[in-house]
């Protein structure tokens, strides 16, 4: 799609809502305007969802019309409506050259239209930033989102954001393909029949008077972790006004035993902030601190940050990772060891024990080696005040308390460790809350059961039985808020669409307590509601809108004078100054003791299994997301379901395949799922991620998975011991996006240690004479036909600009934020599990996962692998029709509108990173159908159309955006000011990119790193991106890396590498 | 009686080996004219408008400046098309009653923007951007040829590859003063090959990233 | 040229049934044409034009849907398309390798085979040519290969094989036709002085160009032929050497190799002459032509496909040993994947029919009985056809990174589009036979005239 | 001695090509230039015997092969490196090499194209219609039977005397041919 387009149809949007953009402050630009009488009227008219797709059609604006037919590109309209496709079989059947060159060529006639009164701020053709922020479990990570004329396009980091620091995570990647969802619910439901919200008012005002006169009796509120501050005065006013009422929470991926940790040790809840900035041997007693905590953007990057060697200084901190199943900190630990879930409280009373906490008693855990122990040890004793001793969010109590006690201990706290205030708004105990509530629910206590977002009907344990309580007789009036029309919606009384928060305002807290302003940039595509707006109801303020609710809190706070000063800061800023928590002095309260409540969790003997959150789609709620759904899972690469990971060893016993389907019991209740086996899995436990076999998620996440909250225990929401599992017979297609995990002993992933790196920088060249480091993407001067320069170009002339990358694998994570980066920076497609299951995912940018070593205890190893630029590249050479060519700045250009293809490029690409449309793939998402999903594409990017190949391009339209700004002055691009989406993305600024012609650019710097190679350079592709070696800091007693490929499950594979070993064996 | 044809038959069986080579050139000659023909390029092809604009009117008779109404031109991809206010700042004055403006009035009273019908239409995967043609010296006239002797609007260039690509390899051949830029007719043209290659220079063009692909398609 | 040695062969079998003279050839050849069809050439034409409306099935779904249905990956990027094509040019050599270099050879054998060995070449070119353009993503686009004038300023992209491809496959099926004619012009005379019908009369008469059998038009004609013969022996080299080279030129390991254009040209002579076998056999025998082409001819097939099959075995030997000595990992692995890994099937497949079933001929009795030749002549096309799958499928399925190496596995539109594509060779050969003389006629006289001296 | 304007010559029918090649022979001694001989297949010597020298089609083909073969280097090269040079694969814009095959194709496409039209064009063909198939009998040239035509247009062509001679060689027929 051309930017024409996209200007000529967000002109028309604009357009359709000039007056309300202009007088309304409160959405921002481009913001759209519906004649509500026409959608009320239709809406009485209308019944089910058939009859319309969004207001916009609804409400028949003109605009919208044509934008949609804007919105498509002729190009790949063309062949996507059957029409043109008969066209051109006649032209295929004339088999006429001629005919076919000007068959299609005349274009149909255009309209453009422009505004009525142009508002100031927009200039079309050049997008706007708006900071706003996203919260996940509660807590809020800040985010810069990408304006193309009123249409979110893109979301970035906020660099002003401590959670953030400019990176995001996978999730916030995506989040604006949620905004888009078709399926998203759009508009109010009473008993499965479609309403309108003033139904629902006057429906809940006949309640009201009741309960008010029953100081709130029966009425409840369930929400998630709550964080923003507004909302939660609203609650307390509500509570105050309602003294009976009761304000439930509940997060299924939530903090308790963090919290119960912390008032076991203190006795009182604080929140944990590390500094990981300032750790040097950091111990994870089963936390993935890289991912899915609150602030985890932030930790990666600190925590990377001081591993980084290719800046010159050779120091890195030391990480010790004791994990029940593979996770991103296990993978860049330095040393990792699987143990089971009950085996971590032994391992954290040795650890506390032996550091001189009196309390935690002398318990010896089975499977950890004393060596190790010591090793560990010693570490944290000679970094007193530099180390991090962290528990997981799953563990119990107990081990968070002794982690506390043993940071104490250390006198970690106040260096690495800051206790504060907690961010929520009311932390308790969630499955206590959500407990009780079910009992009232059961008992006929609940009249009104109002629940503001969240999912409980699918995401409580089943063994809870909130779904059956809910549709009992007894809760009076159910009404639920969410995007979309899901589970609980569908036993609710009342459903209110929920607005995005792309598209409603509101403001939140990151995991420090800095808060931030949310601020719509659209407004609601679909008429959703905020929760404020519904408390607002409840408490008789209805129609009050959102934007004032917000604004009365915040005036409260900094009271009247230069509030508009500070609110534009905040708004803009996208922090509210002076909001971070304030420290709490603590005192170590904690006898040691294992209270009552862990003793049954790990009672009794026999299997263990864990539940996770799913790296994917968290705890369901981004079921219905495409992009994350065909994202391959960090470490096993699993896309579009979950199964349950097994150690090679069960597989081994229990004569298990992948795929094979297995009967789960877990406390009597059932669950079939399929198996996967993961090198590196802990024996005797197995491993299943939440989130999956949603029934009403939508047409991307219906039945896609298998649901583990049926077996989710509720007494504790992690773990269970004594599961069984039986082999049933059965198999399941799982489809992955690597099939192979070992490098077969090939110079893919490059690695070593510190000390070899301080012994001599160039220690790799040993290994690898073949490459020079200085230069490594000119490996070695080969015999040519062309005697000028070995074959290169050489009427090629010195450009100011020549573009080049550099992927640090010491500090790559492997969290997939920079996959969904490109994917949403580049219109790429997806494809679903069938065509995946083909090998046809189209994502640019994969991260691979080779394994090294023992299969029970693999040392891992990401590679970010994308299209490397090569000068001398295959791909160039063998295009028929030169639709992939070479630039003057050193970028391999691939041309879709020229080409017609024959795949050659892709054969002839050593690293296969060129993806191909097989199919009409727009047609997946439902793109043709649903038009909305069109306001999405980036207009500065071509919508690819079937049978032309695609791939990296550096992100060229940001290249060329900066170069034509430079350009106009006549200035060079400075460094930074180009970046590729994926290095925007990067939590751990692993990416770098920039001009190599700059001998002081960052990339250029890197290039000359002695750790810096070409992968497969030895074909002398010349590779424009190359990658850094991956660098472990081992303790000195222990082993450094293991060598060696782990072998393949495939009988197959392991007798040809047999065959191999034996060759090179005759040799030497 | 082996004797099959009539003896005419020996010049027309001749006739046809050539008349068929004749043909065959005939028809490829004609579709590479027609491909370049304003069928298909729509070149000077008027197109029908809400209202009958006159470019010339407003340019030469009223010398208004190209940027009152395409404002973004210099600062953006898109050259921008005006608002109805704009057309009404002058117009609530002056023909304020016209009913050939009627269609103005009303998008001014209604809120709902006038439907021009475009003129210069790229492809969808080309990525034309107007600021930096401006900011490099190259005029309006270069592309939408003497707008300011255009009763209606036409297109004046085929927008052909082939022709951006005649102006990407040879600048110098469109190449003018800054100030000439929004300026029409030869004068407004640097008067030898010698000061447009001086031009390039001062303006920094840089020619061989302009043959690029990318500069054009992404 | 009234060389006795040469008219009867060593192994003692006459290249012609003695006993015929001008007349009686003429009129059997013609009146192949002239007479009704029996029941089998209905049979076969009715086989041949059901599969042909097959191809058009799939073709229309491909068009409309996408290359999408069919099995082809990343990194599969090329699969059954790439190997009907390689498979059918290559059946397509034999044709050429017999009318030109046999000619040049002074082969007699070659005169009552190599009419149909060309028109088959004519058709299997004509399938073969179908492929490189079905399987473009966007097929309607093709003509961007060719260099013609345009709008663009664009020209394709010299340096790639597929380009060379294009050349030489479109140079390739116009030169067969021209010499294909050529060798028809003075046999349409023959059937246009022969036949009663007026309108055939016109048709074979304006075909024939008014041939009148004159001495000086004889001479520059065998000048001609001779030259075409000359000019067609380096082509039928260069064909199948380029196709070689679209793999060759390419980095794949398993592709990236200097043996490949002989080890190409000699596996194509290989399936044409199993071809031209196959079709042989049944046709000798429904339209009683053992009188023409003898048992010498088959046996003389056979020999060469002895040879030629040899050559290919050595061919395997050769890569495998390159794979070892080179000390590459790559092709190392690739060699070791294609006996062991997923594909093993495939490989040993062709070793079976490419380089052991054509030894059987090394017996004499084998050579001369027609069920064992026809049995073998099948084994061998089905060999060379797995050849090629081998070849694209497994180099590619797993080449220098791991972490892409995907299974290619193939659907069901696979093999419709390749049936299919036998459907239109058959189809067109049952035409041929029904409509143009299957053998050389003026040839023959010749032959006879030799044999009477 | 004037030649009759109704007749195009005279055709004498053989039973052998050695028949044929005899009279050939005599008749060409016998000063007889304008004629030309008819056998179903090439026969060997015939067109000698005829007095008919070399033919110059090689060499046409030979010009054929080197206007394709120019032709296609030039528009390579141009195309590469005038035209529109592009960087591919850092290779140099006249990479000779991957030039060659295109180039031999193309020669041996313009040799084969100057060789089928060459031997048309020299033998005057197409030409459907020509007085010798006024023979019915002429039918079995294309069978088994050979002929000899000497042409009316022959200086030394006489209707009674050139008849004569023709009976002269012991034909199995003598016919008059109309033009």
């Amino acid at each position: 799609m051309s930017q024409h387009d996209g200007e000529r149809a967000s002109k028309e949007l604009l357009a359709g809502c000039m007056d309300d953009a202009q007088a309304d402050g409160q959405t921002a630009c481009g913001a759209r305007h519906y004649d509500w009488q026409a959608i009320r009227a239709r809406l009485s008219a209308a019944s089910g969802r058939e009859y319309w797709r969004s207001f916009e059609q609804l409400a028949d604006t003109a605009a919208f019309q044509d934008y949609l037919r804007h919105e498509f590109p002729r190009q790949a309209g063309e062949w996507m409506d059957a029409v043109g496709r008969r066209h051109f079989l006649k032209l295929m059947a004339a088999s006429l050259g001629l005919a076919g060159s000007m068959g299609c060529l005349r274009q149909p006639d255009e309209k453009i239209v422009p505004y009525v009164r142009q508002p100031e701020e927009v200039v079309p053709g050049k997008p706007l930033y708006f900071a706003t922020a996203m919260t996940l479990g509660g807590y809020a990570t800040g985010t810069l989102v990408e304006s193309q004329l009123g249409r979110p396009t893109k979301i970035e980091g906020n660099p002003d954001h401590p959670a953030s620091l400019g990176a995001t995570d996978a999730f916030t990647q995506a989040a604006v393909l949620s905004l888009y969802d078709p399926d998203r619910s759009q508009t109010v439901m009473h008993r499965e029949r479609i309403d309108t919200w003033s139904s629902f008012l006057s429906a809940l005002a006949a309640e009201l008077p009741a309960l008010k006169s029953r100081q709130g009796r029966g009425l409840r509120i369930l929400t998630e972790t709550v964080t923003s501050p507004t909302l939660a005065d609203q609650l307390r006013a509500l509570l105050e006004a309602m003294p009976e009422a009761r304000w439930h929470q509940y997060e299924p991926c939530g903090r308790d035993n963090v919290r119960a940790g912390a008032k076991l040790a203190f006795g009182e809840y604080v929140d944990t902030i590390y500094r990981f900035d300032r750790a040097d041997v950091v111990v994870s007693l089963d936390a993935d601190f890289l991912w899915g905590m609150p602030g985890s953007v932030r930790y990666a990057r600190d925590f990377v940050d001081r591993r980084r060697v290719a800046g010159g200084d050779a120091r890195m901190n030391r990480l010790f990772v004791f994990e029940s199943t593979p996770g991103l900190a296990g993978a860049i630990a330095d040393h990792r060891l699987p143990i089971q879930p009950s085996e971590v409280k032994p391992l954290a009373r040795a650890l506390a024990g032996r550091l001189g906490v009196e309390a935690a008693g002398s318990d010896m855990p089975a499977n950890v080696s004393q060596k190790l122990l010591e090793a560990v040890v010693s570490d944290l004793k000679a970094h007193r005040g530099a180390s991090i001793v962290i528990a997981g969010d799953g563990q119990p109590p107990l081990v968070h308390a002794l982690a506390h006690a043993i940071n104490g201990q250390l006198d970690n706290v106040g260096k690495t460790i800051e206790y504060v205030e907690p961010a929520e708004a009311r932390p308790e105990d969630h499955a206590a809350s959500i407990k009780a509530l079910v009992d009232d629910m059961a008992a006929g206590e609940v009249d009104l059961l109002v629940i503001l977002e969240g999912n409980p009907a699918y995401n409580t344990p089943a063994s809870l039985g909130f779904a059956k309580h809910l549709v009992n007789k007894r809760v009076k009036l159910a009404v639920h808020l969410s995007q979309h029309y899901d589970e609980t919606s569908f036993l609710c009384h009342w459903h209110i669409p929920a607005a995005h928060f792309l598209e409603s305002w509101g403001d939140a807290r990151a995991f420090d307590g800095t808060a931030s302003i949310v601020q719509p940039l659209i407004a609601p595509l679909y008429g959703g509601r905020t929760a404020h707006e519904l408390m607002s109801v409840l408490l008789g303020e209805a129609d009050q809108a959102t934007f004032e609710t917000l604004q009365k809190y915040w005036r409260k706070q900094i009271g009247e004078d230069d509030f508009g000063r500070f609110w534009r800061k905040a708004v803009h800023d996208g922090v509210v100054p002076e909001t971070k928590a304030p420290a709490r002095n603590v005192e170590l309260s904690f006898d040691g003791r294992t209270p009552q409540a862990e003793e049954q969790i790990f009672a009794g003997g026999g299997l263990e299994i864990v539940f996770t959150p799913d790296p994917t789609v968290w705890d369901g709620r981004f079921a219905n997301n495409g992009w994350l759904q065909e994202l391959a899972k960090p470490l096993t690469k699993l896309t579009w379901d979950n199964a349950v990971y097994i150690s090679p060893r069960l597989a081994e016993d229990e004569q298990l395949a992948n795929g094979d389907m297995v009967e789960l019991t877990v406390a009597e209740r059932k669950l079939d799922v399929p198996v996967w086996i993961v090198p590196g899995q802990a024996d005797g436990v197995i491993s299943l991620s939440l989130g999956y076999g949603r029934s009403r998620a939508g047409r991307v996440g219906t039945g896609v998975g298998f649901d583990a909250y049926a077996i989710r225990p509720t007494h504790a929401a992690w773990f269970a011991k004594g599961v069984e599992l039986k082999k049933t017979g059965r198999r399941y297609q799982l489809v992955v996006t690597q099939d192979h995990h070992s490098m077969q002993g090939r110079d893919v992933v490059q690695f070593g240690t510190l000390d070899d790196f301080q012994r001599d920088p160039n220690f790799l060249l040993a290994d690898h004479p073949s490459k020079s480091r200085e230069d490594s993407h000119r490996p070695f001067d080969l015999p040519s036909l062309y005697p000028d320069e070995k074959g290169s170009f050489p009427e090629r002339k010195e450009t100011d600009n020549a573009w080049g990358m550099v992927i640090d694998q010491t500090a790559c994570i492997g969290c997939n934020a920079c996959v969904i980066a490109c994917q949403a920076e580049n219109n790429t497609p997806i494809v679903g599990k069938e065509q995946v299951s083909r090998g046809r995912e189209m994502q640019w940018l994969r991260i691979d996962r080779y394994y090294v070593g023992d299969i029970d205890n693999p040392d891992t190893y990401f590679q970010p692998m994308l299209c490397v630029q090569c000068e001398n590249a295959p791909c160039e050479l063998v295009c028929p029709v030169g639709a992939t060519v070479h630039s003057s700045e050193g970028l391999n250009q691939m041309v879709y509108n020229r080409c017609v293809g024959t795949r050659y490029c892709s054969n002839n690409c050593p690293y296969k990173v060129r993806r191909f449309n097989f199919l009409n793939y727009e047609a997946f998402l439902h793109y043709d159908t649903e038009p909305q999903l069109a306001m999405l594409r980036n207009p500065d990017v071509t919508v690819r159309s079937r049978g032309v190949m695609e791939k990296c391009s550096f992100c060229v339209q940001r290249i060329q955006e900066a170069k034509i700004e430079a350009h106009k002055v006549n200035r060079p691009i400075a460094d930074g000011e180009v970046l590729t989406a994926c290095q925007q993305a990067c939590p751990t600024r692993a990416i770098v990119f920039g001009n190599l012609n700059d001998p002081d650019s960052e990339v250029a710097r890197l290039k000359k790193s002695p750790l810096n190679y070409g992968v497969l350079a030895e074909l002398n592709t010349r590779p424009r991106t190359t990658h850094l070696a991956r660098l472990r800091n081992p303790h000195p007693d222990l082993a450094a890396h293991q060598t060696g490929d782990t072998p393949s499950l495939d009988p197959r594979d392991q007798k040809i590498d047999k065959w191999l070993k034996d060759l090179e064996g005759g040799e030497t | 009686m082996p004797q099959v044809f009539h003896p005419s038959m020996n010049t027309f069986s001749k006739a046809t080996i050539f008349g068929a080579l004749f043909v065959l050139i005939a028809l490829a000659f004609v579709a590479d004219r027609v491909e370049r023909s304003p069928y298909v390029t729509e070149v000077d092809v008027f197109r029908e408008q809400p209202v009958p604009f006159s470019h010339e009117h407003h340019v030469s008779g009223l010398g208004i400046d190209c940027r009152y109404c395409h404002t973004t031109v210099e600062t953006s991809a898109f050259a921008g098309l005006p608002a109805t206010e704009v057309c009404m700042s002058c117009h609530s004055q002056i023909w304020k009653d016209s009913p050939m403006l009627e269609p103005v009035r009303e998008s001014f009273r209604t809120g709902k923007p006038l439907r021009w019908t475009r003129v210069h239409d790229l492809p969808d995967f080309v990525y034309f951007n107007h600021s930096i043609h401006i900011a490099k010296g190259i005029g309006c006239e270069s592309c939408h040829g003497r707008v300011d002797q255009m009763p209606l609007m036409r297109r004046a260039a085929s927008l052909q590859m082939a022709w951006c690509l005649d102006c990407h390899e040879k600048p110098e051949g469109a190449i003018r003063p800054k100030r000439d830029v929004f300026r029409f007719g030869p004068e407004a043209r640097p008067v030898s090959h010698e000061d447009a290659l001086r031009l390039m220079k001062d303006h920094g063009v840089e020619t061989e990233q302009l043959l690029d692909c990318w500069t054009c398609h992404r | 040229m009234s060389d006795h040695a040469t008219t009867v062969s060593r192994g003692g079998l006459p290249v012609l049934k003695p006993g015929h003279t001008f007349g009686s050839v003429t009129d059997k050849i013609s009146s192949i044409v002239q007479t009704r069809q029996p029941k089998s050439w209905w049979f076969g034409f009715a086989v041949g034009f059901t599969l042909l409306m097959l191809f058009l099935y799939t073709t229309t779904y491909l068009l409309a849907t996408g290359i999408g249905i069919w099995g082809t990956n990343i990194p599969t990027g090329w699969a059954f398309p790439i190997i009907n094509f390689v498979w059918w040019i290559g059946i397509g050599h034999a044709g050429t390798f017999i009318s030109a270099i046999l000619l040049l050879l002074k082969q007699e054998w070659r005169t009552s085979i190599n009419r149909f060995a060309e028109a088959m070449t004519l058709f299997a070119v004509s399938c073969a040519g179908l492929f490189p353009l079905l399987h473009l993503g966007r097929p309607w686009v093709f003509y961007w290969l060719m260099p013609y004038p345009n709008t663009m300023d664009l020209w394709p992209q010299f340096r790639s094989p597929l380009v060379w491809d294009v050349f030489a496959v479109s140079t390739y099926a116009t030169v067969s036709l021209l010499f294909w004619y050529v060798g028809l012009i003075p046999d349409m005379a023959t059937l246009r002085d022969r036949t009663q019908n007026r309108f055939a009369q016109i048709v074979y008469g304006m075909l024939a160009m008014g041939w009148r059998n004159s001495a000086r038009h004889w001479h520059r004609y065998q000048m001609a032929y001779l030259l075409l013969a000359g000019l067609a022996t380096p082509l039928v080299l260069s064909v199948h050497s380029i196709v070689g080279m679209d793999f060759a030129v390419a980095i794949v390991p398993g592709w990236h190799s200097t043996i490949f254009p002989p080890y190409f040209v000699a596996g194509a002579i290989f399936s044409g002459f199993a071809m031209v076998v196959t079709l042989t056999v049944p046709l000798r025998w429904l339209y009683g032509l053992q009188d023409f082409v003898t048992l010498k001819h088959l046996d003389n097939m056979a020999k060469v496909m002895l040879a030629t099959g040899s050559m290919v075995g050595y061919g395997y030997a050769c890569e495998v040993f390159y794979a070892y000595y080179s000390g590459n990992p790559f092709e190392r692995y690739i060699a070791i994947d294609r006996m062991l890994g997923g594909y093993a099937w495939s490989y040993w497949g062709i070793v079976i029919c490419n380089a052991l079933a054509p030894q059987l001929f090394w017996v004499r009795a084998i050579r001369r009985n027609v069920i064992w030749l026809f049995v073998i002549s099948l084994i061998t096309q089905t060999g060379m056809w797995l050849e090629r799958f081998v070849i694209i499928v497994t180099s590619l399925h797993r080449d220098f990174l791991p972490s892409a190496w995907h299974m290619y596995y193939p659907t069901i539109w696979d093999f419709t589009e390749f049936l299919g594509s036998i459907g239109l060779f058959l189809t067109l050969f049952f035409l041929f036979i029904r409509f143009l003389p299957m053998i050389s006629i003026f040839e023959l006289r010749e032959l006879v005239s030799d044999k009477s001296e | 001695m004037e030649v009759p304007a109704d007749v195009y010559g005279l055709m004498a029918e053989f039973e052998t090509g050695d028949a044929l090649l005899e009279a050939a022979k005599r008749a060409h001694e016998a000063g007889y230039r304008q004629m030309d001989g008819f056998s179903p297949f090439p026969l060997h010597g015939l067109s000698e015997a005829l007095g008919f020298r070399r033919t110059r089609l090689p060499v046409v083909t030979l010009i054929g092969g080197l206007l394709g073969g120019g032709g296609a280097y030039f528009m390579l090269w141009y195309a590469c490196v005038v035209s529109y040079p592009i960087n591919i694969g850092g290779r140099p814009l006249h990479s000779w090499p991957a030039f060659i095959p295109i180039t031999f194709e193309l020669s041996v496409l313009g040799a084969s194209f100057a060789a089928l039209f060459g031997m048309l064009a020299l033998n005057g063909l197409p030409r459907p219609y020509h007085p010798v198939f006024n023979v019915p009998e002429f039918v079995r040239a294309s069978r088994d039977r050979f002929f000899l035509v000497i042409e009316a247009r022959d200086p030394a062509f006489d209707l009674a005397g050139t008849r004569q001679f023709l009976e002269g060689l012991k034909p199995e027929k003598v016919f008059e041919v109309l033009p």
